[in-house]
């Protein structure tokens, strides 16, 4: 077996990347990870769909206020300088362009973009929250994934197989194995693994990787 | 002008049979519970209403509240973004055995379309759903080079709503993030009943405070300690009680 | 020279129409004094375009904050109850049909309703304001006027011959002369000075006077 | 994060040649009229900026703010809904003159045009204007049997507004009418810069009294004592004072 990359490390990797004073939007479950792994001295702004910006991390546990959720319809904190505002103004801020970056979990990535992380099918009950707008509005739009589904198959494909959650929306994908740009309806190899071959990882990816520039190591603490 | 209501039993007694309502809240925050379990006990006691279109962003969650006004058979149709929760039974049995339709909306459409039939906006193009599912047969027009789906106002017959505390007039403050969808279904809808733990004269609200300005409010009712959505499913609670 | 009512019977007769706790919008100018004529025992509540909901009457000369001001740009006050909100939420009650009845001002009226009230053709500075969103959203749209213009012609036509302000949206008109509601595209007389004969009437009104029903007086008191 | 401006010749440096620029603001009130006059000053001392397209409700009155704005000739082409005031002037021989363009749009249009600029929503449809000369060119669809005019979103490039509190996130509340279209123009600018009468710490504003979160606002300059545009109009004033 492949030496993988955990959630937490991948979470780690994605918040690397998030600049001080950022807004961003994490995805519920897996994504919610990130706000965890900030870097010193930066500190981002956390929007949740339901009508909060700058919230804090989870209070104590029977510490909870169930007015005071995110998304997940988990329990957060004030923090000094939070807003409340409605559905409306919440997507204003998500549509209108207003976030930095949303980071989502995924299902399917294509090469074009694509992003498929609300429906496995047509079997059970469907349900898309907020995801379907978040992909159209964010400024960048980052996928923090597995690399291959439980059965080893490749979730980096050249077309989604699954409903769409969006087209061409999706720029960088944080998987368990490297980090990957999408550009001009290409996967653009980042960082990747030291201890996996490039043959390797294009076998696990099922589209052609491009290498247009030095390959860096994805390296993560231990977590 | 007071618009305050006697008791839970009058606040409701407008909804009547195919009525289309409004629930405010996202998940248990901002849920109206003690508005949706009067509601069920006028059906229990009458058989009316019955084969509402209610629209919220979820599906309910356990057996009380939006849960049990499925549970009782009164929901023909349920318009929501995301009916899953911590324990989504009683819809996803209906759902997947048929009985109860579903239409499913991406949540900013949902909050979008709700605010355009309260602000008198037939339509609006997004670029959310472009492409996918949710968008099939809606009608395509393209924008400075990007392409838009078109998206009809919702609007309500009835809304139910949970505020923090209301003036006479039906002016309103809400409580943190249990503002969620409640001030836009308060706009869109021909009557807003609205459920409030306090009740104050006019003037009790500072003007720069109020979230949703009277004009919007056809009725308020004093809830004083309502209950929590989340806290009543912890300790495994059922509405109507007696199905026990 | 006929006997007419003032401008300020015109408005108390406006006023009389207006329900304990209508809400109201009244145009700048002229149908602003509708305000004043509240009958006793019933309390309208005003909105104003630029955001305030229930204010009250004009402050004391030199006691004005003009941060406090109505659509006219003249100051107003606060009352228990009022609401401050931003333009769109503020025309989301116009548009919205949220209004119970706007009053407004007219160059020229139509037997369909239409409305000229913003612009006398092409020369000067054209401008609109809120009149436009006011006749298609409040849910009774009454026009108060003089019957004819300063040189004595209609001002009730069969159609407008200025820029339309809305169409088919006037449904009662207040004139210096008469109390005429607009039907299925005709004026229905309601109310007429008792001094004045229908055919008078009907010789300074530019379309058909119809009559289904007894004629009332419009009888005000001397303001 | 600390979004404090250190002073208006910095807040408006960002405004440059042929932008479109949104200025908050209902005749006088919430008239940002401190940055106004400092981008009329860096006009004065270097050219620049110039043939700007200016959103605003009204066309100025007197010759302070907008007016004086107008005045210097900074301005090509200004959009608004009612460019009428009790001392037009400046604006009249211009607009008469031919020497600036005007679009002129429905108040509610205007504010709900800035609003979908702000909120992702490239255009809607209307009821008003339907039938008028201000529809003219527009695309008209029916709904339910209505007629309505499809409006196009308005964004910019610069806002320049005028709030009551804002604390260095950019967290923000107006004074009573003065909030008209400030809150919506501060959605609708790639850049939004606003001039406060205290800057506060975060924590400063009560989350639930914020009516423009930070997200929306990229600066921020402390103007302890704003001037009131009716005041310095019935005091004769003008802008710059060495016109006078």
């Amino acid at each position: 077996m492949t030496a993988k990359l955990t959630p937490t490390q991948i979470a780690w990797r994605a918040a690397q990347d998030i600049a001080d004073g950022a807004y961003v939007n994490l995805g519920i479950g897996f994504p919610e990870m990130v706000a965890r792994f900030q870097p010193p001295g930066r500190q981002a702004i956390f929007h949740t769909e339901n009508g909060i910006l700058g919230f804090g991390e989870a209070p104590a546990p029977g510490a909870e206020d169930w007015d005071l959720i995110n998304a997940g319809k988990k329990a957060v904190t004030l923090k000094p300088g939070t807003a409340f505002f409605h559905h409306a103004d919440s997507f204003a801020m998500v549509r209108g362009g207003h976030l930095d970056v949303a980071i989502l979990g995924a299902y399917e990535v294509a090469e074009t973009g694509d992003l498929a992380n609300w429906s496995t099918g047509p079997k059970g009950v469907p349900a898309v929250g907020g995801a379907m707008d978040l992909v159209h509005g964010a400024k960048r739009v980052a996928v923090i994934t597995d690399h291959v589904t439980k059965d080893g198959k490749p979730k980096l494909l050249k077309r989604c197989t699954l409903p769409l959650t969006g087209v061409a929306c999706v720029t960088r994908v944080y998987s368990s194995l490297a980090v990957i740009d999408i550009e001009d309806g290409h996967f653009v190899l980042r960082e990747k693994l030291p201890s996996l071959s490039l043959s390797d990882l294009q076998s696990l990816t099922g589209a052609e990787l491009h290498i247009p520039a030095p390959v860096q190591d994805l390296v993560t603490p231990d977590l | 002008m007071d618009k305050t209501l006697p008791d839970l039993a009058t606040a409701v007694a407008g909804v009547t049979d195919g009525m289309t309502v409004m629930i405010g809240g996202f998940g248990g925050s901002g849920a109206p519970i003690e508005l949706i379990h009067a509601l069920i006990d006028r059906f229990l006691a009458t058989g009316h209403p019955r084969d509402l279109t209610v629209i919220n962003n979820n599906a309910g969650n356990g057996h009380v509240g939006l849960a049990a006004l499925i549970e009782t058979g009164m929901v023909r149709k349920l318009i929501c973004s995301f009916p899953r929760s911590a324990d989504p039974v009683v819809f996803t049995e209906r759902y997947l055995a048929g009985q109860i339709e579903l239409e499913l909306v991406p949540q900013g459409t949902l909050a979008e379309r709700i605010r355009a039939g309260g602000a008198g906006i037939p339509a609006f193009y997004t670029p959310t759903g472009y492409g996918t599912d949710l968008a099939h047969g809606k009608k395509i027009e393209e924008f400075d080079g990007r392409a838009y789906v078109q998206e009809r106002w919702l609007k309500a017959d009835v809304a139910l709503v949970k505020a923090h505390h209301g003036d006479r007039l039906g002016n309103l403050t809400y409580r943190m993030a249990a503002r969620n969808f409640n001030p836009l279904m308060c706009m869109a809808a021909s009557t807003t009943i609205v459920q409030v733990s306090r009740i104050l004269p006019p003037g009790g609200i500072d003007p720069e405070s109020v979230i949703t300005p009277g004009i919007f409010v056809q009725g308020l009712v004093l809830v004083e300690n309502p209950a929590q959505e989340e806290d009543l499913n912890r300790a495994g609670a059922r509405y109507p009680e007696a199905a026990l």
